[in-house]
């Protein structure tokens, strides 16, 4: 038996225009569901006041100590009970997708009836940290679902001071970019780090992201603490057909603007073939009978323009491994931070190179959960630090690649010099 | 923490470890896993992926609400299993893609999802869809909708989602609070204070953990004291820039107030390494009235942004790409958006975005 | 009589090799002058302990405050006295010459006389700021040796806390770059505030620079507090003719690699002749028959690279002016800082520019006099108070030719947006 | 401030104003003023002006040892008579230029020029005089020469000073201290102290105003103390940053040690507005000793690094932008030298110099 709706005149105004209405959704909700009748209700009076009217609380589910955000509706009657009382309880369940998304739709399906049988039936896919959020539970379903979850092959993702759920770009499942397997390291290292999502003890929270290569499709730089990006040291490879097909295409005008013109560091040069230069750093693609696309691969910084624009002509060299950068995350506090370049490049391939990663995961984990202070993130820390004592902390070289550009001041005390440059 | 649990249910232990992901590959996912050559795009919302071996895949993509009911979310499933072959995936960004063998399941597939309301597109240089956060609906410290904003902004800009004729991608975000879980993005639409916090002084002593709170403010505007004869805080209004830190760890800091929360819109933010290092989004236009159900004047400007950058960039041309080579001064005057002091950064370290040169447009 | 030399071993290796000696001059000059002598044997005790031995003091002109550099030894014997007493007291003379460095041979003789009847004979051309660096006078001889050079026009430059000497370059006398009249602004600035160059009263030196175009050959932004670059405002001028002889000599490739690859803005784009746009915001070149150089004026920054490799074939605009950037100044305190722009353009043609510029001029000093701390140059107060707190403060309004980018942190209470945004 | 004069003398007042310059141009420069067309370089040293009447001037271009003896000055005065037509004028960097109005004029001028010992260069793409400073000679705070230094340096570098091969101007300065009067350059050698200073405790009450001096510490490492019952200054060893910064306002803080002083290299610098804008030197050696008279070691890293930009640098290229496209990694490479902690930018703000980015050379 469903109750009356309250009047939406406000949100109804959202159900107007071509895309699709979240406002739509919940009204087919609400034909059988009085949590999604008093969402609209709740929702509503926001609309009205232009202010939230959800408060914060501590759940959790049994051998967890996060993965819930717990919702209590401030909106009272005078007799101090919920206004909205259906909704008077609206938990979010954090729920950890396989690596890049995937699904089948028997198993979509499965998590729709889960999700109707003990909450709202109000998914968002996905939340901006990648999980699925099942938002709309009171708190006695909430143990009831996350069990029906589990049982699915799902685990509960991360909040509150802990290893957070991470993302990965689609990469090697489609994408003839990408640098290393994606996949595999996200799922790794999730559960090497189990403990540390599930039983929130980290100063703050912690993010990893996988991108598969500098397109970075999971905003890995600005969005997370640990950001593992795929790249290649050696020189980019050329598809001589390929590139006579572009060139064909496209022409001469459009390689120097769009292409050559573009390139960050001129490591692109236009040149009659038979002047290509040869040496083991160039390589180059012929365009037609007489010319050449020179690329200085030393001056290359393996931006990823040329080879996007000319994919398949051009792509990343055989020489992959990643590139690793900390400190990302949002703006409190110091402002916006991006993570900067803590290992330049290390190979992902073999076993021993997993060993390695995870090693180094390790340590930058340990030395966080150490060293950081309560709420502060790892750009936090080495922005107080220093990037060179947070390099010793966790054991790296210090590398040129590290920096855009060597100090600019002589406010330094120098005198270890002999020992640093030895 | 409270543990809710059914009384006679046994005590049951989770099963803790993250998903495999192998089994709900397309097949060509799985085939050709780390061995792609190439791809195009045959038409906006169609991606065509080749492998070295000259296998083929075409994804088709769609928007979606993101805050979806089961119903919707079984509607896409049906659609991938009458139109698809059953696998679909989920993007960062809440778009849907459905993996097809063949070229010739394409047409029939955007037909099917049009028909049932989902836009195709998203892909190439169109306009992607928003990057969405919580606000009212769910967030215990939102000063806007998200959902709202969003769904009125992409019925806006549905046009430029279903066709790719801007410059590059164009990546939007919208954030509830200055938080800002939306992200960086070509044009960010985000909830801007303008007021310090009223407190609440009778209860922040019973709720607020004072020392954490100081330690919050960025500025440390905030100082502990006494008010009648209860342990509270105060705020020096002069240092204050209005940033809502203190307002998470300790409600009774209301930063939220329905006139003085207004709108901000940032552009120019870019993530990837394409060309440009990753940059931030920059402040171009505040003041904006928080006015739901529809946020009309937002998406004015948000239009007015968008507009002027289709017709002024370069192909290639990220947002920021495009202002840095037109320069600020053509941006405010092709997008008739007053510059004011406000957007001069006085932030630690803000000397290096002052022109330290003589790099001029006129 | 002279005293004899004292050893110099170290000194001595400067006398070899094929660039010009200060030693050997020095020893030029001590061969009939006392104070050389002991000046050699001063320097050659420095190269010996790897130490300076000056300590400075006060000492000045009748009516000045400053622009004399006291010098005395801090080598002493046993007793007290000097060890090398000759050039126990070594002060320098800061005299300013003509703007742009321009000397008759006569004028620059009559210094030399003067110098050599009232202090040592050495003379430094020119000194970092731009003075004429008369050095090596005992303290008898100070007020001499000024009043003569004063007869002959000279005046003394700054020194302390006090408006400096200035410089301009060789600008409109020989350069084509040339955006308005240097020597002529220098000029009038300088004698527009003798007093606070002569009488130090400000919290902390102050600095003009003026060049004639942002090739900045006075190094402006970075060293003075007050930099007066040329510009221009409307399109970039053309000369076809010089276009193509240009082009036949150097061909496609150094245009394209050149050239336009190097504008920063992607301004230059080569076009066939037919296609160039036609717009009042483009200039153009002929390179030959078909090809041209289509001038992107609304993207040009002006940069002065395009000009500059190929001058006389382009030049700078018609519509002259001056851009103004304030804050320049070495490494003290917050690290060295630039100059930033306060007036993207101003006009300096008529009596009422001038007026207008120094109008602005009187502004700034003002300000600086009044905010500055003690000892704070114009860049750190900026950076202390804010560049909008500053323009507010000189009466300048905003504008977005101010800055590289808008800010990127929300932290401004913008309370006031309304009125700012009027 | 003490007034020095003969008791006998009348008082003499100063006619206080700024020389013009119009009576000491040369008279091809005074007829086209402001109405120049274009130059060229027919030969290293010598500029080739052309007015847009189409009149023509050459310059003439040699180096000066700056410190001159007025036996010197004289002797180019001598010159620019006898072969020159009785002007000269001097560039910011201590050179001398002769301009003459015919070019048979040019080629004598430069064979008395060089014959009395003035090397001819200087001008286009060469590298150019060191922009000089005062050091031991005249200096009260100086960490080593300066004079010295640029003899050594121009002895070596006088072949690149007489021709033009350089990717595009090499503009050289040299300091003596921290403060850097010489400025940011391509290349700039400046004294670094690697050590606190050495306070003696008996001198600061009589000639140190504490809280100036105490103002003057960039980190605040400075604390006024009681020293043997005397007002004294103490230093936070850990904090100080070795500046030199309270050692003017305050000479018993003692910076300068000869062997504690040490010479840094810094690179890239560039003042001029063409293509990029202005930008800082940056640091790439330190720990060189002082080693006068020669200062070899300075001198052979400074050629190191001149050498590997002529060999690798396109043209047009300055120094700074060279390394921009070839990456901070090949640069240390090249010129073998190491790269160490101590360049990583910790100062405020210097976040924005760390690589946030994918951007990497390999
Ligand atoms: C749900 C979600 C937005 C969404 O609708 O998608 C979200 C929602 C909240 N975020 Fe967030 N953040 C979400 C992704 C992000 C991201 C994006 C990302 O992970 O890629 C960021 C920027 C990256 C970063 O980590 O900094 C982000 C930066 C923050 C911050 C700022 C942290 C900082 O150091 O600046 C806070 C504040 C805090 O942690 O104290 C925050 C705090 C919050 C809280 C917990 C508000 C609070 O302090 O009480 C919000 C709970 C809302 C709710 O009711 O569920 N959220 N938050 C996203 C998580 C869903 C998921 O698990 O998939
Ligand atoms: C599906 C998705 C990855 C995923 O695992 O979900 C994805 C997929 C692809 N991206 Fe992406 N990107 C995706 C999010 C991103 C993001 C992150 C975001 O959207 O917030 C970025 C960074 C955005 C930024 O810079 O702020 C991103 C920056 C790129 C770029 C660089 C664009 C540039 O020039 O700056 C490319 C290269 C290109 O365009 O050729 C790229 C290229 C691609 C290609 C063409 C890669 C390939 O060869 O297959 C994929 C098809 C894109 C298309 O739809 O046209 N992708 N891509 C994401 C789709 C999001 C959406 O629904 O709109
Ligand atoms: C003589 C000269 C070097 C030279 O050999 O050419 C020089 C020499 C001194 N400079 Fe300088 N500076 C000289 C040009 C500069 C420049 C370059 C310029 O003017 O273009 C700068 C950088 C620009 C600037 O103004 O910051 C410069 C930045 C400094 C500073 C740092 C100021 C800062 O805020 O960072 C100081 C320290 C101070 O003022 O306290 C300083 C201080 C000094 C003192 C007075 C040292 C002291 O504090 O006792 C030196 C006196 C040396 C002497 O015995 O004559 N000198 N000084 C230059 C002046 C000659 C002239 O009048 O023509
Ligand atoms: C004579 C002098 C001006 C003066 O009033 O004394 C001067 C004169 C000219 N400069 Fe300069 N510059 C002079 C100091 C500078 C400086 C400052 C400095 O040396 O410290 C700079 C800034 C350096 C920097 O960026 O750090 C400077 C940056 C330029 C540039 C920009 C170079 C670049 O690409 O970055 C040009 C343009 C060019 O090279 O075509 C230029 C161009 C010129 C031209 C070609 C202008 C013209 O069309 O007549 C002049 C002849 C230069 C030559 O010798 O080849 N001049 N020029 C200065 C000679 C100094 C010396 O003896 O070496
Ligand atoms: S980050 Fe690179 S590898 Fe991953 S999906 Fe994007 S383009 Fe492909
Ligand atoms: S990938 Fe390398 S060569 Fe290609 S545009 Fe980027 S930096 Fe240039
Ligand atoms: S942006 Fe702010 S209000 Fe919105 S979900 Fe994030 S924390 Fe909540
Ligand atoms: S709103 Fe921000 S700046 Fe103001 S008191 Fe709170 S934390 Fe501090
Ligand atoms: S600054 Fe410009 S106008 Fe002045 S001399 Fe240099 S190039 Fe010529
Ligand atoms: S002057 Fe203008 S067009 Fe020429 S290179 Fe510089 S920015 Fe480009
Ligand atoms: S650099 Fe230092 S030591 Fe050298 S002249 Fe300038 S203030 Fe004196
Ligand atoms: S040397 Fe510099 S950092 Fe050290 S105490 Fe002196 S002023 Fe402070």
């Amino acid at each position: 038996m469903v109750k009356p709706m309250h009047p939406t005149p406000m949100l109804d105004e959202l159900e107007k225009g071509p895309w699709p209405s979240f406002v739509t959704g919940i009204k087919r909700l609400a034909k059988d569901n009085n949590m999604a009748v008093d969402l609209l209700g709740q929702l509503e009076h926001s609309y009205e006041t232009r202010m939230g009217h959800w408060k914060g609380g501590t759940l959790g589910v049994i051998g967890y100590g996060g993965g819930i955000i717990p919702r209590f509706s401030e909106i009272k009657n005078p007799d101090g009970g919920y206004r909205f009382p259906d909704a008077g309880e609206f938990h979010t369940l954090r729920i950890m997708p396989a690596a890049g998304m995937h699904y089948d739709t028997n198993t979509l399906r499965q998590l729709c009836d889960v999700w109707v049988k003990h909450g709202s039936g109000l998914i968002a896919l996905h939340g901006q940290s990648g999980d699925i959020m099942f938002q709309g539970a009171d708190s006695a379903s909430v143990q009831k679902a996350f069990d029906e979850f589990n049982e699915m092959g799902f685990d509960l993702g991360g909040a509150g001071p802990a290893l957070r759920t991470s993302a990965s770009c689609i990469g090697a499942a489609r994408c003839e970019q990408s640098c290393f397997d994606e996949a595999k390291v996200h799922h790794l290292v999730i559960n090497e780090f189990l403990d540390e999502l599930h039983r929130p003890a980290l100063p703050y929270k912690f993010k990893f992201k996988f991108s598969g290569c500098p397109n970075d499709c999971t905003n890995s730089i600005q969005r997370s603490d640990f950001a593992t990006i795929g790249t290649w040291r050696d020189n980019i490879q050329t598809d001589d057909a390929m590139g006579q097909t572009w060139f064909a295409k496209h022409g001469v005008n459009e390689l120097v603007n769009d292409v050559i013109g573009m390139c960050p560091t001129r490591a692109l040069q236009l040149k009659a073939t038979k002047d290509v230069k040869k040496s083991a750093e160039i390589s180059s693609l012929t365009l037609d009978g007489s010319q050449s696309l020179e690329i200085d691969n030393k001056s290359c910084v393996r931006c990823m323009h040329c080879v996007n624009v000319m994919t398949g002509a051009l792509a990343p060299g055989k020489d992959k491994g990643v590139c690793i950068l900390i400190g990302g995350k949002s703006v409190l506090k110091i402002g916006a931070s991006m993570g900067t370049v803590v290992v330049p490049f290390m190979k992902l391939d073999s076993d021993e190179d997993y060993e390695n990663y995870l090693d180094l995961c390790h340590r930058v984990m340990d030395f966080f959960a150490d060293n950081a202070l309560e709420h502060e993130r790892t750009g936090e820390m080495i922005d107080r630090i220093g990037l060179a004592s947070f390099l010793e902390g966790i054991e790296v070289d210090v590398d040129a690649n590290m920096i855009n550009r060597p100090r600019m001041n002589p406010y330094v005390n120098m005198a270890d010099w002999p020992v640093a440059a030895a | 923490m409270s543990q809710p649990q059914s009384a006679a249910a046994p005590v049951r232990k989770p099963v803790e470890g993250f998903l495999d992901n192998k089994k709900f590959l397309h097949p060509k996912f799985a085939a050709n896993y780390g061995n792609w050559k190439t791809h195009d795009r045959p038409r906006p919302g169609v991606l065509h992926h080749v492998s070295k071996t000259g296998d083929e895949v075409w994804s088709i993509k769609c928007g979606t609400q993101r805050q979806m009911d089961h119903y919707t979310v079984r509607n896409l499933c049906d659609i991938a299993d009458s139109h698809g072959e059953g696998f679909m995936r989920f993007t960062m960004r809440s778009c849907v893609e459905f993996p097809v063998s063949t070229e010739a399941k394409v047409a029939p597939l955007i037909a099917e999802l049009e028909k049932n309301g989902f836009p195709v597109g998203g892909t190439g240089n169109s306009v992607s869809m928003v990057a969405h956060t919580q606000g009212w609906l769910h967030c215990d410290i939102p000063g806007t909708d998200a959902s709202g904003v969003v769904k009125s902004m992409m019925d806006d800009l549905i046009d430029e989602f279903r066709h790719e004729n801007m410059p590059n991608r164009v990546k939007l975000s919208t954030s509830c609070c200055e938080i800002n879980c939306g992200g960086q993005a070509d044009i960010a639409v985000v909830v801007q204070y303008t007021k310090p916090p009223k407190i609440n002084h009778d209860l922040v002593s019973a709720i607020c953990e004072r020392p954490t709170v100081v330690a919050r403010c960025p500025v440390a505007a905030i100082r502990p004291t006494i008010i009648n004869g209860k342990p509270s805080l105060e705020v020096d209004e002069k240092k204050c820039v209005c940033c809502g830190a203190c307002f998470p760890p300790c409600p009774p800091m209301q930063i939220n107030d329905p006139d003085a929360n207004k709108i901000a819109i940032w552009v120019g933010g870019k993530n990837s390494n394409a060309r440009s290092k990753p940059t931030f989004h920059k402040l171009v236009a505040a003041g904006l009235p928080n006015n739901a159900p529809r946020w009309p004047e937002v998406n004015a400007v948000v239009r007015r942004i968008l507009m002027a950058y289709k017709a002024d960039g370069r192909p290639w041309e990220r947002m920021g790409e495009w202002i840095d080579r037109i320069g600020w001064p053509a941006f405010f005057e092709k997008t008739d958006l007053p510059f004011t002091k406000h957007m001069i950064d006085d932030w630690r370290g803000g000397r290096v975005n002052l022109n330290a040169s003589t790099h001029l447009h006129f």
